[in-house]
């Protein structure tokens, strides 16, 4: 015992034990501190400066041409062509995706919060989990086999893609889902069951009904988590210059691969004092793409504020 | 009082078993709407047994196909088989994502750290969504600004590491003794992966460093702990786990990350743990997506053989993450 | 939205034109040498068509290859003429019992690029570039690259820069290598670049490869002429002078060639580059890209379509656009009259 | 309006947990009928087999009988979905739902059910429960304005309004003041004092002078120890419970000893 | 080894919400005192005010002083670090670290301070802290078993163990029976009679017969609606708080009229 600090027998004492720690610790303290302030600090650097160059070098030419015209007939270093066709793709196609991966991830977290008990419900609560982890090329993969043993070789189209994306939303759409369905209080189900509601409509009206600000936000993050998957829509819906607003005939174009083939393309080789011709247009196209598809969804993320704002119930007072 | 679907409740000693249609319209429903979720259930492992299924059924030819197959495969040299090439992939792939996890797991760990318990709530909020804005900005820009705006940036990074720290065999120079140069190297394209992982990390860790019980993060601070000591007392070895699984569910992402590594990274198919010299390692998933576009039919087959390798390899990572943690109580029980 | 990008009129550009109009979508894909002149064609020809759709993947000759031989593509663009035995020979599913041919429509001069600071003109032999290809060369001041170069201030280490990806351009440039420097070059011609060694870099694609030798020092790659921008651009030894990679000089090689007529048919426009001409101002190290199509469609409308196409492309406003857009050769009068008449062969089945 | 509850030879389990044993139990029409207890002996428990919520939770089952007016609640071919909007429930804490209005939350057991009721019968309604709930005067100017804005012993008398618009025979109440101040809790007290008229009445409460307070009939619960089922240990006027108990148990517990 | 404090005119905050408002109290060395009051009056809060525990909370600040021997707390340099280690808290659950053995959560607190304490001084803080807190006896075989494996009345022990390792002026206690059983309850009350002669104790507890077993004086702690501030409203010696309270509204709350 003799080891532990003095016992204050004074006020003087007392005040000192009451003003004094160690500075040993004191410091290891304030490096640790300084170090997670660091680390924090460290991981804001690539953000600003990722937005910084995106913003510096995709603003140039972002405007409404851009925005409403397609790539078609454009070649070279024309200062033309826009993104249109693009957007639109991504708009298809993910909404497709959407559409797909809804209803069924609903309906799997509904099974899992309000009927699963027992080795099934175990085995796909397992499963979902093994599923967010599938790499984003496999599941390209996976829609690419599945169309070419229905359609044949030339199966490419923007529901192969869809398809390809939905497996990739799934997981995600139940993994929020479920969370969301969990923070609906129990009380709620009780009160409604114990007024002789019967088990689906309590579900349909009071859980869903409820839940359904944070239900849409994690639809909202599923979306933003497949809207920039590149890979799987370069082996399932190929590119496009024009226009192609039919998902289920032809290659279409979306965003990131717009961005991925602008990049791919390269410096043009002008001739030189050819003023109508702009060597870095495709640089150029490729970082104004990457703007309009962050844009994009940040624009996702603010409906997605919006909608929760709008439908979530006004918290107890 | 007087709405008649109330005045007509039945006489009390004939209620309890009403009859009624409608009852029996809710009965059918009730039992509709459970069977439909089920089967919603049953779909998903459907779907992942058909995602297995096709992957596996593709990749046989390549598979059985022995040597024979570099006849048809052009970057399959001659001689080899799909197993000697799929080796090198693995390595590559997994170098990467291990050498993205190195570098992102500390500073995850650091963010996750300021935001539940260093920066002031207000602010935490907002920082938290900053960095969750990391994860929504698509794969294809963070290779679009690897390329072209960080791996000038690393340049001279890179030939400082060599010059000083090249006897570390991790950090060898070429055989001129110098980082390559551009420096589409390993090190860039696993720092781009650890930016891009570095959401999901601080993510789950925060999640987990929010949830230490109040009541051990007081019971430190009241035995007189620092802020530091507090975290090392009660917060870290509550949250291990955690981290771990967090890490592992970073690493499963890296694993699979196809973009960023394709525009940034040189490749190369030799067992090699030079991380600053190009043409050394290559993933799996940015090997697919290079080749994919000009492969035939056999060509896709070996393509899809490695597609499965990594679908297997980022299984049992997950599927560790997964055991690691038991999975959160329910948070939903009444009473 | 609008298909409209560049603000043409389609009735403005189309009032030259007698012909009818052709409409329908047609499918292509392959090479990425071609892809700019593509994007210029295309341009051209739904200029004048404006109900027909081209679209042209991107990817490289092989993936074009295989995609016309599956039937995937209606025409590839592709770096290499067909096989006339393995290729040629199966052709018969997809082209509805006729078979493929190849069109030259496309001569490029492969560059030899490179970003040294300081250095804008860079003279080497051929066995100089193999050398620094091989390996065997592996800095700047090298002698057997100074001794062509007294003017130039070069130093450092080489680092080369090479398409790892599948490519026509490979094949061309290491034939150009076995073909003009045998003592030096001792790697088979193949479409994958055969030489590794931890001072060089695989590029994915020829974009790629040109970023690559851009944002280096001390780089060297090759790639098609039409890529490299304003990078410096080797002029290789051809007899006694050096020649730079121009259209012209890319042009003289290829009337210095000729015609591969080895198990061929008449219809089947292939030719067989002459890597060892001294001819002067030809630059040897060329690209000859092809357009490989069926001689026989499912349909008539289709093959319309690609006749009508084919013949835009190589008629001499064709190779005007593509010369203007990728810096390429346009093609002589009489090989023009070749492939135009093989292109009259294309016909719809039955 | 109110009925008799019989409970024989109940056992209740959860899952192979044998929750509560043997009880045996009448509950008279019109009464107030207070259950007390220390924490986990059972009390929530028993109340939901009242009215089959104790069903809801997963692998939740009973052996024995209710019967209410000789009807057995568990017999064959009775569906727990008519039993519920006979035997209505107040829950602990007050759970009005939070995207519906006042006027909403009243009416939730009508609407929920798709049944149709035209404008006028429904304000009668919302009239007709809210004044039985005694919370009319406080919240008729606003009965458009979400239900989770009022206070907690509004919110709770907002339940309870909820509960007897459907019109039920009996209440069930678990601890419906434990949540509010002392204030609300006097308004609820007093409710329950009005309602005893219509409805037979059955209460869980862990405050004993509350207990004393509001009920006729007060049963005491225990349990031996954790692991062991609760049981009914004695039930009686509550005044006997409360001057002279039976059992040793149950003066242990209201003295304050325990619990 | 104990201290006198004094608080003055404290007014307690969350954010802009005065939770507690004017309390002022004397607390001698070597006694016990118990706070009681109705929930949500404030007794957690003012008792975390005494150790400055109440500042970890974002946004929470303390107007007025609390004095140890005549020192304030809230003085200029004096550091939350420091007061901590003189006043020790226990709390309402049990809350050993669970990735420590027993003896490592004894020593939690003095590791902090002394990084290299040998092994037997180790030892022997060890056994004193765990005798001190009546628990060595039960424990002493399985020292580096851990903690989180005993029963609530012995984690609660431990809490204490741990607590008194550092060798606080001052040991504060909030509801430290209320998640236990009857038996373990009884061992913590007889801890507090030993602890007393040798800490100075405040103890918040629900349970008026607990409250007037264990301490010496008694304070009141209520609040007139929800909204307003908790106030002291009369602290005195035990005896005469539970049988002749100078409040009306005391007497009111110890005869269960409300809470
Ligand atoms: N959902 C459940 N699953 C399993 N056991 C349960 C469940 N709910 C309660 N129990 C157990 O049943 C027993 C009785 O619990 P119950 O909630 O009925 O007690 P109570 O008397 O209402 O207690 P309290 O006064 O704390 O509300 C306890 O042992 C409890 O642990
Ligand atoms: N973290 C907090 N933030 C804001 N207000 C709080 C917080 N903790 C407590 N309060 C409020 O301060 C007041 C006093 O709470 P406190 O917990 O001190 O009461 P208590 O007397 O300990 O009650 P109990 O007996 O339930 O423990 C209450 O109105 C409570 O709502
Ligand atoms: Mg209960
Ligand atoms: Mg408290």
């Amino acid at each position: 015992m003799a080891t532990l600090e003095q016992v204050p027998d004074s006020t003087e004492a007392l005040r000192r034990a009451l003003t004094q720690v160690d500075p040993a610790r004191k410091r290891k303290d304030v490096v640790m501190r300084v170090l997670v302030y660091l680390a924090f600090a460290l991981a804001i650097l690539p953000l600003v400066s990722l937005i910084w160059s995106v913003l510096v070098r995709g603003l140039g030419r972002f405007d409404g041409y851009f925005l409403l015209h397609s790539m078609r007939n454009v070649f070279g270093g024309m200062d033309a062509g826009g993104a249109y066709h693009a957007i639109l793709g991504t708009v298809l196609i993910t909404g497709w995706a959407t559409l797909i991966s809804v209803p069924i991830g609903l309906l799997v977290a509904i099974y899992l919060v309000e009927y699963g008990t027992g080795a099934l419900a175990r085995a796909v609560t397992f499963f979902v989990d093994v599923m967010t982890g599938i790499p984003s090329i496999v599941a390209g993969l996976f829609a690419f086999s599945l169309f070419y043993l229905l359609v044949g070789p030339d199966s490419r189209s923007g529901i192969v893609g869809a398809v390809a994306l939905a497996v990739l939303m799934v997981p995600v759409v139940i993994r929020s889902s479920e969370e969301m369905l969990r923070l609906v209080p129990n009380e709620l189900r009780e009160a409604s069951l114990a007024l002789g509601v019967p088990k689906w409509l309590t579900i349909v009206r009071v859980v869903l009904r409820t839940a359904v600000a944070g239900l849409t936000t994690g639809v909202m993050i599923a979306i933003a988590r497949v809207i920039g998957e590149t890979a799987p829509l370069i082996i399932t819906v190929g590119a496009s210059n024009s226009i192609n607003n039919n998902v289920f005939s032809g290659n279409m174009m979306t965003l990131p691969v717009f961005v991925y083939n602008q990049y791919g393309s390269g410096l043009v080789a002008c001739t030189p004092g050819d003023a109508s011709c702009i060597p870095t247009i495709n640089y150029d196209r490729a970082w104004t793409a990457a703007l309009t598809l962050i844009l994009l969804v940040m624009l996702l993320n603010l409906v997605a504020r919006g909608v929760s704002r709008l439908f979530s119930p006004k918290t107890r007072s | 009082m007087a709405s008649p679907t109330l005045t007509s409740t039945p006489h009390p000693a004939a209620e309890p078993t009403p009859p009624g249609a409608s009852r029996a319209k809710d009965r059918g429903m009730d039992r509709g709407f459970r069977y439909l979720s089920i089967a919603s259930g049953v779909l998903i492992l459907l779907v992942l047994a058909a995602v297995a299924a096709f992957l596996v059924v593709r990749a046989l030819p390549a598979l059985k196909a022995g040597d024979a197959i570099s006849q048809d495969v052009g970057w399959i040299g001659a001689g080899q088989s799909l197993w000697t090439v799929i080796g090198p992939l693995v390595f590559g792939t997994v170098l990467a994502a291990i050498a993205a996890l190195a570098m992102a797991v500390p500073v995850a760990i650091g963010i996750a750290l300021f935001i539940s318990h260093y920066a002031p709530r207000r602010l935490a909020n907002g920082l938290g969504y900053l960095v969750d804005l990391l994860a929504a900005i698509p794969s294809v820009v963070y290779g679009l600004w690897g390329v072209m705006v960080l791996a000038p940036v690393l340049q001279p990074v890179w030939d400082f590491l060599v010059r000083w720290l090249g006897w570390i065999p991790l950090f060898a120079g070429d055989s001129n003794g110098n980082a390559s140069n551009p420096p589409r190297v390993l090190l860039t394209a696993a720092l781009v992966l650890a930016v891009m992982i570095l959401p999901i990390i601080t993510a789950v860790s925060r999640e987990v460093f929010l949830q230490t019980p109040r009541l051990h993060e007081e019971a430190a601070l009241a035995l007189g702990a620092t802020r530091w000591e507090l975290v090392r007392m009660a917060v870290l070895p509550f949250a291990r786990s955690g981290i771990v699984s967090a890490a592992m569910l970073g690493l499963g992402r890296a694993l699979g990350e196809t973009m960023a590594v394709l525009m940034v990274l040189s490749p190369g198919m030799l067992y090699s743990f030079k991380l600053l010299v190009a043409s050394q390692q290559q993933t799996i998933a940015a090997n697919i997506a290079a080749k994919f576009a000009d492969a035939n039919a056999m060509g896709v087959s070996a393509l899809i053989a490695t597609g499965l390798a990594l679908f297997v390899i980022t299984l049992v990572v997950n599927m560790a993450a997964r055991a690691i943690v038991a999975r959160r109580k329910d948070f939903s029980g009444a009473n | 939205g609008s298909d409209n990008a560049t603000g043409g009129s389609s009735a403005a550009s189309s009032s030259g034109s007698a012909a009818p109009a052709l409409s329908g979508t047609l499918n292509g894909g392959g090479s990425s040498a071609q892809d700019k002149a593509q994007q210029a064609w295309i341009a051209g020809f739904q200029t004048t068509n404006p109900d027909a759709t081209i679209n042209y993947t991107k990817s490289d000759s092989g993936a074009g290859r295989k995609g016309l031989l599956d039937g995937s593509l209606a025409f590839a663009g592709t770096d290499a003429a067909l096989d006339p035995t393995k290729e040629i020979a199966t052709s018969g599913t997809a082209c509805q019992g006729g078979k493929a041919i190849d069109l030259p429509v496309y001569i490029s001069p492969i560059a030899i690029a490179f970003n040294v600071p300081g250095v804008t003109e860079l003279n080497l032999s051929a066995d100089t570039v193999a050398k620094i290809f091989s390996g065997a060369v592996t800095t700047w001041n090298d002698p057997a690259i100074t001794a062509d170069n007294p003017k130039a201030t070069l130093s450092g280490p080489i680092t080369v820069v090479y398409r790892s990806d599948d490519s026509g351009t490979t094949k061309n440039f290491t034939d150009y290598l076995k073909k003009a420097a045998p003592s030096v070059w001792n790697y088979d011609v193949t479409n994958t670049f055969p030489v590794t060694k931890d001072t060089f870099q695989g590029q994915n694609g020829t974009s790629a490869v040109v970023q690559g030798i851009q944002a280096g020092t001390g780089t060297i790659g090759y790639a098609d002429a039409s890529a490299v921008g304003s990078l410096g651009k080797v002029s290789v030894k051809v007899g006694s002078a050096f020649v730079a990679p121009t259209a012209a000089a890319a042009a003289a090689a290829v009337d210095a060639s000729k015609r591969d007529t080895d198990g061929r048919a008449d219809n089947d426009v292939a030719i067989k580059i002459d890597r060892t001409t001294t001819a002067a101002g030809a630059y040897p190290a060329i690209l000859v890209s092809y357009l490989g199509v069926c001689d026989t469609y499912a349909t008539a409308a289709q093959a319309d379509l690609v006749k009508g196409y084919a013949s835009y492309v190589v008629s001499s406003a064709g190779q005007d656009q593509a010369a203007k857009a990728a810096g390429s050769a346009p093609i002589s009068d009489t090989l023009r009259k070749d492939v135009l008449s093989a292109i009259a062969t294309i016909k719809a089945k039955g | 309006m109110s009925q008799r509850i019989d409970a024989k030879d109940l056992n209740i389990y959860y899952g192979s947990f044998l929750a509560v044993a043997g009880v045996n139990m009448s509950i008279a029409p019109r009464s107030v009928t207070a259950l007390i207890g220390p924490s986990g002996c059972g009390k929530s428990t028993f109340l939901r087999t009242l009215n089959r919520m104790h069903e809801v939770i997963p692998g939740a089952r009973v052996q024995g009988t209710v019967e209410i007016d000789g009807v057995d609640l568990y017999g064959a071919g009775v569906d727990p979905v008519a039993v519920r909007r006979q035997v209505g429930m107040v829950f602990q804490r007050p759970n009005p739902f939070p995207t519906m209005s006042i006027a909403e939350n009243v009416l939730a057991g009508v609407r929920l059910n798709n049944k149709r009721i035209n404008k006028s019968d429904a304000n009668e309604l919302v009239e007709a429960s809210l004044r039985g709930a005694n919370l009319w005067n406080e919240v008729k100017d606003r009965l458009d304005r979400p239900g989770s804005g009022l206070s907690g012993g509004q919110q709770q008398r907002l339940c309870i309004a909820r509960a007897i618009a459907v019109r039920p025979q009996v209440l069930l109440m678990d601890e419906p003041c434990s949540a509010l101040d002392p204030i609300s809790t006097l308004a609820v007290e007093d409710l329950i004092a009005e309602l005893k008229s219509e409805y037979t009445i059955v209460i869980v409460t862990h405050n004993m002078q509350q207990a004393a307070r509001v009920s006729d009939r007060t049963g005491f619960f225990n349990l031996e120890a954790t692991g062991k089922p609760g049981r009914l240990i004695e039930i009686d006027e509550t005044a006997t419970i409360f001057s002279s108990p039976r059992e040793q148990a149950t003066e242990d517990y209201i003295s304050g000893r325990f619990g």
